[in-house]
């Protein structure tokens, strides 16, 4: 098909492009700012941020619900999918500049590049998000990926941050790697890359090449599952998390996430009919619901005995990630729409949580010296009752007890699983259930250590300014997810 | 219709109370208690407008308000009361700022937090007893447990934080099992009529789950209402949450949290799965004894006197759950009786116990002795609570425990195995109780004064007199009079049976439960909706054998008007041996699976199975 | 005599080959300690899934495929880049490279 | 015939309590800022009895004497109407509807003026000797809601009601007996009381509910009922419903009226004031287990056996209680196994079926014995407190009025002529003697008779001791308590005298039917109990006793009996006189010094360690299984290996998963690449199933691939077929549908076994089922 290009196509990327022009605006202008005026370019950059998820909210509105979306360049898909999730990545990416700043000054690491960095990975984000070709998700993973790496060591001096990087990047660069030779094999059996015409494909061709077919398949599994961070291939996130800075673990565990489903979401449940490709009896979900089981089970216990609460969120991130993947799940087992809105909803209500979770540990690190034991919240209550409160209510939606958004979104995902294929997934749903029993422990843990205990010595937490807005915003936010789901739920096309 | 507004109130004035509560700066902590109590008693006057508008001929559910909620999952904001939740919510009402009254000294940090956590306690407890909706129901379930760990965690003892944590993640574990069991119900119910929802009116009505589909339900609700009760293997948490809770927590948890496992069993387990509670009845009505008896035994050990108690109140939900499962009138009335004086009781105890605790500050039963010289008043309210709490005729424990060992004695041999022996061991709990108590009495009020501080104890003030008068009012006037409460319980409880019944019969001889694959829920939904059902049908009618073939003109309102059982018989009947066995075509949980050959459902075999 | 040859090479070898160069690429990353040995064994993987994309164009006869190949050599060269970087960063923070002495972040 | 007065005879007392325990102290602070005086205390307890009297004394004389007179002139047939009220529905579930309903005739009008005259002449002796009592008004308000309860218990038209009264005087007598509870004894002694009787309350429930369940309805009226009659001789549990629910009611008396096995409590409960041991423990509680069996007289009719557990049980207490008292030191001890033994004659008497007999005997041992207790309590008065009666003596020096009615009471008990005892103690000798029930062993009736001769005789031998010890020879007080010896005042001995006058005229209304002499107690009650020959009272009744002294005995017989009870009492009184008249005799002390006799004398003494062996068999035990149920069952198994255990367990495999996370990439990838080959191989099993319709003679198989899309794997799936059951694939049959998803042959061809093989296309593995086929019926073939 010729992709003629027309200019009026470009209107339906606006956010993107907003982002990527930013980007490259602030990693100019860095070397422009020293020192102290390097906030200006933190000012741009929620700036630019916020302008793409005003801009993605807009044409939000103006793509008809129930139509497939325009397709740009023959690589881009822009419907209310992608939009909904470019509006959660400029979110998260706005708080993520807003905590970085005064991170920065309260341990006295000025790196300008930060920002623009941290932009353009929301750039690769949007494309993963908008991805309608095998090979703009690729695109789109490596420019995140590229970026993350950086940012993970954007604090050159510290051993950590470093060995982190290092880590990520070997595992990252071997995803990666696992993924193009996917989507090699991929475009061997069916001769394309193009989602849409991959569908078609596998509609109706007689002489297929099965095997090539299913090793792709297989392959990009594993790829994503890495990028989710599920179990088997979840290594290298607890000591990616806790090396990071604590604002870009927070971008880490939430942006990063949630492009990595939107491009599961686009390729297996859109594009491949679970039954489609011949592995195992129920197609690509029966290695999937493996991989979720065992996420959700193993993450949890895991995070049981975690003293450090970076640790600790990794772990509970890595749960969550198990918890989507139920929803992807059904969504490839037959119950498409609801399921979609349902994981849709999870990511939303996740990635606020989390976001202010991060904050809340960010906050409390003051002078070089980052409080991320457990212990370092005793008495929290007591000296700042807001801030206790505020993490009190990320603590209850991460552990899904009600009337948060986290308990409404997992009681959502569990239902559309339910529903599924006629309750095949009922021991997948029960086994959910007693995980999110176990997790309550150690969410309830951070509470108590809290609310219970005495504060053990003072606190000087940082410029509370910017933050205090992030953190009601983000309470605010979750409550009134739990309440009142119906508007969310109707946004994610519920 | 008029009265729509009396349930949204009371459900929204404690809330905003806590709210305005949090707004009162840190150092007004009388402000503070004046407006936790203010808005309690307003929430009690308002709901004594309950009563006004009830009328206790009417079965159903009265005073509903129905508004849409979450349009997705078609869960809605209803609220309704009847006459087995109308006296549960005026007790919360009523006990609620009692509790408050008496932490005007106990609590002294934190003060604005701990009436605030109070009102949303009090919020979350009226909102499970009057929800309708399953979803909503849970929610407000959930809600209960929040503050109730904090009132442990914060204001408790020193193993506060063991109990806090064994109270939660213990009703927690339960009650997520419910969550799977609700989940069940609502793609079943979806499965079948179409229309999904968690109105729990439309679930009780058109939802009949095979015998052993309803078995595990039963078993998912039972557990997290056993767990609630406590029911005699489940209870240990009970001691440790009342040790360790202060004592407004106390008198709460005993009072009122305790209900939920009886209503949530007359309300949502049995009606819902008829088939699964009778097959339980027997274990549960055996656990039930064994609890009274056990927990008797138990607390004549206790050198703490909250934990004597706190068995005290094991032993006595022992009655209301065998009452239950005797499925007579007089047994589901008595026990809910017995539920209500058992609120006014051991909050009245605990109340006594959080005053001697407040003078003396120990718990231990060889600190006390001889005080009834020391506090004549005080050692008279505690007789008759204690009295009343010993089932003594004339007061409010009697009516509520002779009614269920009576309507046990009656009962018919279906519900529970042997229904006199029952009766009696369970009467033997009265001797045990009366053993126990008058224990403790002696051990506090009677004999030598022999510990100093013993002597110089103050007896009641004023504000503590006005905490127990209610209570014993209360106590004497169930006692002698309990008529009014009785009337208004007689309705529903007759509704309950009758629906338990029928449900039970409906049960017994239902054919099938189509479920709809996904392959044809694609299909169906690519052609038109209405073409499912006849697809379905021609496929199935020409095979379908003479024993069950449905008239023809039911078949064309098959989906959409479905009374469950009448329509849609694509019978998988195996006609020959066994009998006309429900069969619920879904792997349902793993152990027991029927797959219906109908529904081809693809690919979701294997491995899984 | 050549184009015998070349008669004889199917699109079955090549895509043998590429395999096998994946599983080299991939043993290597797994089992050598030097952080270079192990950015080599990287781009040796990349290559290899360029490789199969490069058959299958041909196979298919779409110029799509060769498109891709040359944006995977971009992004291979990017990668290699900032993952010298890290290693740079690694170098002169600790001192060696040494892959499997970085484990100060555990449990 | 329906009145609103019944209900005031008890409310009035209850109001006296009211005000003494709560509004007197109430509203006397708020007017005059101090508690009430003694004077307003007494005037307002005494008062309501007092007025309660009046009432039931004017209904008694009113409107009963005439019902009952109409029934007496109308030939006696059946029982006579009653006074009923019923004041407001109690309890309305399901189909039990009970409500304070109260019912006066012949039987509670008697009992109604047992307790209100003898209860009014203890609360004026009460003023008396609980003068100096600092809880002055707590007694009294004890007092008051005592006899309210008991007047509930008597005039209940209902059982439920009954056990209303029934509990409510067992919660007085726990509060009395420990009223004094700085002693911790006497409070254990209260608690002792209420559990005991808590023990016959539940076997009185039990027997409650399994006549609700016979009969429909606990109201005397439906009891009394024919189709109830027809009920009680239903066979249950082996033997007749009437047995056991009269033996579980007759358990609930032993509680209550102290017999065999639950009369440990009483000879405790002496720790009580004395006016309380006289009121609760002699008059009016202890009776109600016989006033009951007498009320329930159509349900014991019908169970000869029932009957004989009674009386048999009746007797036994008698005599084994009358030998208890032999060896007791302490004034009210003796009195206590005295009021023991006699409530064991009462339930002989009713037991056979003489009811009247027994009630006489309940309204004059009231009488004699409450003279009795307060008798004591004016000795113990005098000796200042001390029971002790070896360290009395000659006393009738210095208490003449005490001495003289005590002489009194003391001959009625001993059942000498002219005084009560001798009438109401002989009518019921001559009831057991003469009475024979169906079913029994023959001479059941002269067994019975025989060891209450006996009892009677040890009562008259332990009661002309205690007399002896106390006022006979000279003082062995010592010197001080000797000075202090002085008679009571009046209100204490006015009450004393009124009962000696009553414990001699009270026996006259119950005469034996010897020369014609009226039978007045006898006519009047028979108006609402059975009659000695139950068919004129219960036709309904078949079989049952036939027992009416005069046919068996003849007036020569009776006059016989008569004789021979007056013997034994004068016997018993001489044998102590000679024994014990100058003070505790040498002859006792020397003979129970040594051998056989000693340890005879020891095992009386200890009341035969009835006591000891209680704490051995019931309460220790108890104790120890509490503290062992507590420790192993909550502690232990539920707490320590489920709770903490499970929490233990998820701890650990937690560590087990942070373990693993060792922070080597190497280790990372190795997992990542070792993750992805298992999943890899778990997850690529194919399955394959199939369905089968038959129908119209053909069977239509249809195979479910359960990998891969349908539509394209039709082309290159291997499905090889065996429909004959044959093993293998290669039949013609078989060849024509290779690789077909449906297969259609007529049911001749089909084995009783198919199986399909799959060969999956990508990774050459094969998954095989095997299925029954069921061809003779016509359905649709359900995967197993």
């Amino acid at each position: 098909m010729t992709s003629t290009f027309n200019a009026f196509d470009l209107m339906y990327i606006i956010p993107l492009l907003v982002l990527a022009v930013t980007g490259l605006l602030l990693v100019l202008a860095e070397s422009f700012f020293k020192g102290r005026q390097r906030n200006h370019l933190m000012g741009l950059a929620v700036a630019g941020a916020i302008a793409a998820a005003v801009t993605a909210m807009i044409l939000f509105r103006y793509t008809p619900d129930d139509e497939q979306g325009r397709l740009v360049l023959g690589m881009l898909k822009a419907d209310r999918f992608a939009y909904f999730f470019t509006v959660l990545i400029s979110f998260a990416t706005a708080v993520t500049a807003l905590v970085g700043a005064s991170y920065q000054d309260e341990h006295n690491w000025q790196s300008g590049e930060f920002y623009g960095i941290l932009l353009l990975v929301a750039t690769g984000m949007t494309v993963m998000a908008m991805a309608a070709d095998l090979v703009s998700a690729f695109i789109g993973i490596e420019t995140m990926s590229l970026g993350i790496y950086v940012l993970v060591t954007s604090r050159r001096q510290s051993l950590r941050g470093t060995e982190a990087a290092m880590k990520y990047f070997v595992m990252g660069a071997v995803a990666s790697a696992f993924m193009l030779y996917g989507i090699a094999l991929v475009y061997g059996a069916t001769g394309t890359t193009n989602l849409d015409s991959i569908e078609k494909v596998l509609a109706n061709v007689q002489d297929l090449q099965l095997g090539l077919l299913v090793a792709g398949v297989f392959l990009l599994v594993i790829a994503l599952a890495f990028k989710v961070a599920a179990i088997p291939f979840h290594m290298w996130a607890p000591d990616a998390y806790e090396g990071a800075p604590t604002p870009v673990t927070g971008f880490m565990a939430t942006a990063v996430k949630a492009s990595a489903f939107a491009v599961f979401i686009r390729i297996f449940v859109n594009t491949f009919e679970a039954e489609s490709t011949a592995f195992g009896h129920m197609g690509w979900t029966s290695p999937l619901i493996v991989l979720a089981a065992l996420t959700m089970t193993i993450a949890n216990v895991a995070a049981l005995r975690q003293e450090n609460i970076k640790r600790m969120l990794a772990y509970s991130s890595i749960s969550h990630a198990g918890v989507a993947l139920v929803g992807v799940i059904a969504a490839g087992l037959g119950n498409r729409e609801a399921a979609t809105t349902a994981v849709m909803y999870y990511l939303a209500a996740y990635t606020v949580t989390t976001l202010g979770a991060f904050t809340v540990v960010a906050w409390l690190g003051s002078r070089d010296r980052e409080r991320v034991l457990v212990d370092d919240f005793s008495g929290l209550a007591s000296r700042h009752p807001g801030a206790a409160l505020a993490m009190t209510v990320f603590m209850l939606s991460l552990g899904g007890i009600p009337p948060t958004a986290g308990f409404f979104g997992k009681f959502y995902v569990f239902k559309s699983a339910m529903e599924a294929s006629d309750q095949a997934l009922l021991w997948l749903v029960i086994l959910g259930v007693i995980n999110s029993a176990v997790s309550i422990y150690y969410y309830l843990r951070v509470v108590m250590t809290m609310y219970f205990r005495d504060p053990v010595e003072e606190f000087k937490p940082l410029r509370a300014g910017a933050i205090t807005v992030v953190l009601v915003i983000c309470a605010l936010a979750i409550l009134e997810m739990g309440i009142l789901p119906g508007f969310w739920l109707g946004l994610a096309g519920g | 219709m008029a009265s729509a507004w009396v349930l949204p109130t009371i459900l929204g004035l404690p809330l905003i109370g806590a709210i305005l509560v949090m707004l009162i700066p840190r150092s007004e902590a009388g402000l503070a208690r004046g407006f936790g109590f203010g808005f309690s008693l307003a929430t009690f006057c308002i709901s004594l407008a309950i009563l006004g508008y009830f009328d206790s001929e009417y079965g159903r559910f009265q005073l509903v308000v129905d508004k849409e909620w979450i349009p997705g999952l078609n869960a809605h904001f209803k609220v309704g009361v009847d006459g087995i939740s109308l006296w549960l919510v005026i007790l919360t009402t009523f006990t609620t700022p009692i509790a408050i009254l008496s932490a005007y000294r106990a609590v002294d940090k934190h003060v604005r937090e701990f009436i605030a956590a109070m009102l949303i306690l009090e919020v979350g407890m009226l909102g499970a007893f009057v929800a309708l909706d399953m979803f909503l129901f849970y929610i407000f379930w959930e809600v209960m447990l929040i503050p109730m760990y904090f009132l442990i965690g914060i204001w408790g003892g020193k193993r506060r934080i063991y109990a806090s944590i064994k109270f939660v993640i213990y009703t927690m574990a339960g009650s997520l099992l419910m969550l799977v069991a609700i989940f069940y119900m609502y793609a079943k119910h979806g499965a079948i009529t179409g229309e999904y929802t968690t109105d729990f009116v439309a679930l009780q009505k058109n939802l009949v789950l095979s015998s052993e589909a309803q078995f595990w339900c039963f078993a998912a609700f039972g557990l997290a209402f056993a767990i609630k009760v406590p029911l005699f293997p489940l209870h240990t948490w009970l001691p440790d949450a009342h040790v360790e809770a202060p004592t407004a927590g106390s008198v709460i948890l005993a009072g009122l949290l305790l209900k939920f496992g009886i209503y949530g069993f007359i309300r949502f387990a049995m009606p819902m799965f008829p088939a699964g509670s009778q097959a339980w009845a027997p274990l549960l009505a055996i656990l039930a004894v064994v609890g009274i008896i056990y927990g008797a035994y138990v607390a004549f050990a206790q050198p703490d006197v909250k934990k004597l108690v706190a068995y005290s109140s094991v032993s006595h939900l022992g009655f209301c759950v065998l009452g239950v499962f005797a499925m007579t009138a007089m047994g589901i009335e008595g026990s809910i009786y017995a539920m209500l004086s058992h609120g006014l009781t051991t909050g009245g105890l605990f109340l006594a116990i959080g005053v001697l605790y407040e003078r003396r500050h120990t718990r231990r039963l060889a600190e006390f002795g001889g005080l009834w010289k020391q506090m004549p008043v005080f050692a008279g309210i505690f007789l008759i609570i204690t009295l009343g709490s010993a089932g003594l005729p004339g007061l409010s424990g009697f009516i509520g425990e002779f009614l269920t060992i009576f309507g046990t004695f009656v009962a018919s041999d279906a519900s529970i195995p042997v229904p006199r022996l029952l009766a009696a061991l369970a009467a033997t709990g009265v001797i045990f109780g009366a053993v126990y108590l008058l224990y403790m009495f002696q051990k506090m009020m009677f004999g030598p004064i022999t510990h100093e501080a013993n002597r110089t104890l103050k007896d009641l003030s004023g504000r503590e007199i006005a905490v127990f008068l209610p209570i014993v009012a209360m106590v004497f006037f169930m006692g002698i009079y309990p008529r009014p409460f009785l009337k208004s319980m007689e309705p529903a409880v007759e509704r309950f049976m009758t629906t338990y019944h029928t449900k039970l019969a409906q049960t017994r001889d239902q054919t099938y439960v189509p479920g709809v694959s996904p392959k044809q829920a694609r299909a169906a939904e690519s052609s038109n909706p209405g073409a499912l059902v006849p697809r379905l049908q021609p496929a199935v009618a020409a095979s379908a054998p003479a024993a069950v073939a449905p008239p023809a003109d039911a078949q064309a309102a098959a989906l959409q008007a479905v009374a469950k059982r009448a329509t849609a018989p694509p019978v998988a009947v195996d006609q020959a041996p066994a009998p006309p066995v429900a069969v619920d075509q879904t792997a349902g949980p793993p152990v027991a699976t029927k797959i219906d050959p109908q529904t081809r459902v693809a690919g979701v075999k294997g491995a899984l199975r | 005599m050549v184009s015998s040859i070349y008669s004889q090479i199917t699109y079955g070898h090549f895509l043998v080959l590429a395999g096998v160069l994946f599983g080299i690429g991939l043993a290597g990353v797994i089992l050598r300690r030097n952080a270079l040995i192990v950015m080599m064994s990287i781009e040796l993987m990349l290559n290899a899934a360029n490789m199969t994309i490069l058959t299958f164009a041909r196979m298919h006869g779409d110029m799509r495929g060769h498109a891709l190949a040359f944006i995977v050599i971009a992004v291979a060269a990017a990668e290699a880049a900032v993952g010298l970087a890290i290693v740079v960063a690694v170098y002169r923070a600790r001192g060696h490279a040494d892959v499997d002495r970085l484990s100060t972040l555990r449990h | 015939m329906k009145t609103n007065l019944i209900f005031l005879i008890p409310l009035l007392p209850l109001l006296g309590a009211l005000f003494n325990l709560f509004l007197g102290r109430v509203i006397w602070r708020v007017a005059a800022g101090r508690d009430p005086s003694r004077r307003v205390v007494h005037f307002v307890a005494v008062g309501t009895v007092v007025a309660s009297f009046a009432v039931a004394l004017s209904l008694l004389v009113g409107p009963l004497f005439e019902l009952f007179w109409k029934w007496h002139q109308g030939g006696k047939s059946g029982l006579s109407e009653a006074l009923t009220q019923s004041v407001y529905t109690w309890i309305e579930v399901g189909n039990l509807k009970l409500d304070l309903a109260f019912r006066m005739d012949t039987l509670s009008g008697v009992m109604v003026m047992v307790v209100t005259f003898v209860g009014s002449l203890i609360h004026l002796y009460s003023t008396g000797y609980m003068a100096d009592e600092p809880r002055y008004a707590a007694y009294f308000g004890y007092l008051n809601l005592f006899t309210g309860a008991m007047l509930i218990l008597v005039l209940g038209d209902n059982l439920p009601v009954m056990f209303i009264g029934w509990e409510g005087v067992g919660l007085c007598s726990y509060l009395l007996i420990g009223f004094w509870f700085e002693n911790n004894q006497f409070a254990y002694a209260g608690r002792k009381a209420f559990v005991v009787n808590r023990i016959g309350d539940f076997a009185f429930l039990i027997g409650m509910f399994l006549l609700f369940q016979a009969v429909g309805g606990l109201d005397y009226e439906t009891l009394r009922s024919d189709a109830a009659m027809a009920a009680y001789r239903s066979p249950l549990w082996g033997e007749r419903l009437a047995f056991w629910a009269g033996l579980f009611l007759f358990i609930g008396a032993c509680g209550k009226s102290a017999q065999i096995p639950l009369y440990v409590w009483l000879p405790d409960a002496m720790a009580g004031p004395t006016p309380v041991s006289a009121l609760i423990h002699a008059a009016t509680m202890v009776t109600a287990g016989v006033y009951m069996v007498a009320r329930m007289s159509f349900l014991y009719a019908s169970s000869t056996a029932a009957m004989a557990v009674v009386a048999g049980v009746g007797a036994l207490t008698a005599l084994f209680a009358a030998i208890m008292a032999f060896a007791q030191t302490d004034f009210k001890k003796v009195l206590a196994y005295s009021t023991v033994s006699q409530l064991g004659f009462m339930f002989v008497g009713v037991g056979v079926g003489a009811y009247v007999a027994g009630i006489f005997h309940l309204v004059t041992h009231a009488f004699f014995k409450a003279g009795l207790f307060l008798a004591a309590g004016s000795v113990m008065h005098a000796m200042s407190g001390s029971g002790d009666i070896v360290k009395m003596g000659g006393l009738k020096k210095w208490l003449p009025w005490t001495h003289k009615t005590f002489v009194a009471y003391w001959l009625a008990i001993c059942g000498i002529i002219p005084f009560a005892g001798f009438f109401s103690k002989d009518e019921i000798l001559a009831g057991a003697w003469s009475a024979e029930g169906q079913g029994w062993l023959v001479g059941y009736g002269e067994l019975l008779w025989v060891v209450l001769t006996v009892a009677a005789l040890g009562t008259a031998f332990y009661m002309s001791r205690l007399y002896c010890l106390v006022f006979e020879g000279e003082c062995r007080a010592d010197d001080e308590t000797r000075s202090h010896i002085h008679e009571s005042p009046w209100s204490m001995t006015v009450p004393l005298a009124i009962l000696a006058v009553f414990s001699v005229g009270i026996g006259f209304i119950g005469l034996p039917h010897v020369g014609g002499l009226p039978n007045v107690l006898e006519s009047w009650l028979s108006a609402s109990i059975a009659r000695p020959d139950f068919h004129s009272t219960y036709p309904s009744i078949a079989e049952s006793l036939h027992l009416s002294a005069q046919n068996h005995l003849g007036e020569g017989g009776l006059l016989l009996f008569m004789a021979i009870a007056l013997v034994m009492g004068i016997a018993g009184i001489g044998a102590a006189w000679k024994l014990y008249r100058k003070g505790p005799s040498k002859l006792v002390a020397d003979k129970s010094a040594s051998g056989f006799a000693a340890r005879i004398y020891q095992v009386v003494y200890n009341k035969f360690y009835v006591d000891e062996l209680y704490d051995r068999i019931v309460v220790a035990p108890f104790r120890w299984a509490c503290q062992a149920l507590f420790d192993v069952v909550d502690k232990f198994v539920i707490d320590l290996i489920f709770v903490n255990g499970s929490a233990f367990v998820v701890g650990v495999v937690g560590r087990v998963a942070r373990w693993v996370q060792n922070g080597q990439v190497h280790r990372y990838l190795g997992l990542l690449v070792v993750g992805a080959g298992c999943i890899f191989y778990f997850t690529r099993e194919p399955t394959i199933d199939f369905s089968y319709t038959v129908s119209g003679g053909r069977v239509t198989f249809q195979a479910d691939i359960g990998a891969g899309p349908s539509a394209i794997m039709s082309k290159t799936t291997e499905l090889r077929w065996d429909f004959n059951g044959d093993g293998d694939s290669n039949d013609p049959e078989e060849q024509r549908f290779r690789n077909k998803t449906e297969a259609q042959l007529p049911i001749a061809d089909v084995g009783s076994q198919v199986t399909l093989w799959y060969t999956d296309p990508v990774f050459k593995s094969t998954a095989k089922t095997v299925k029954p086929v069921d061809k003779n019926s016509d359905r649709v073939g359900g995967e197993q």
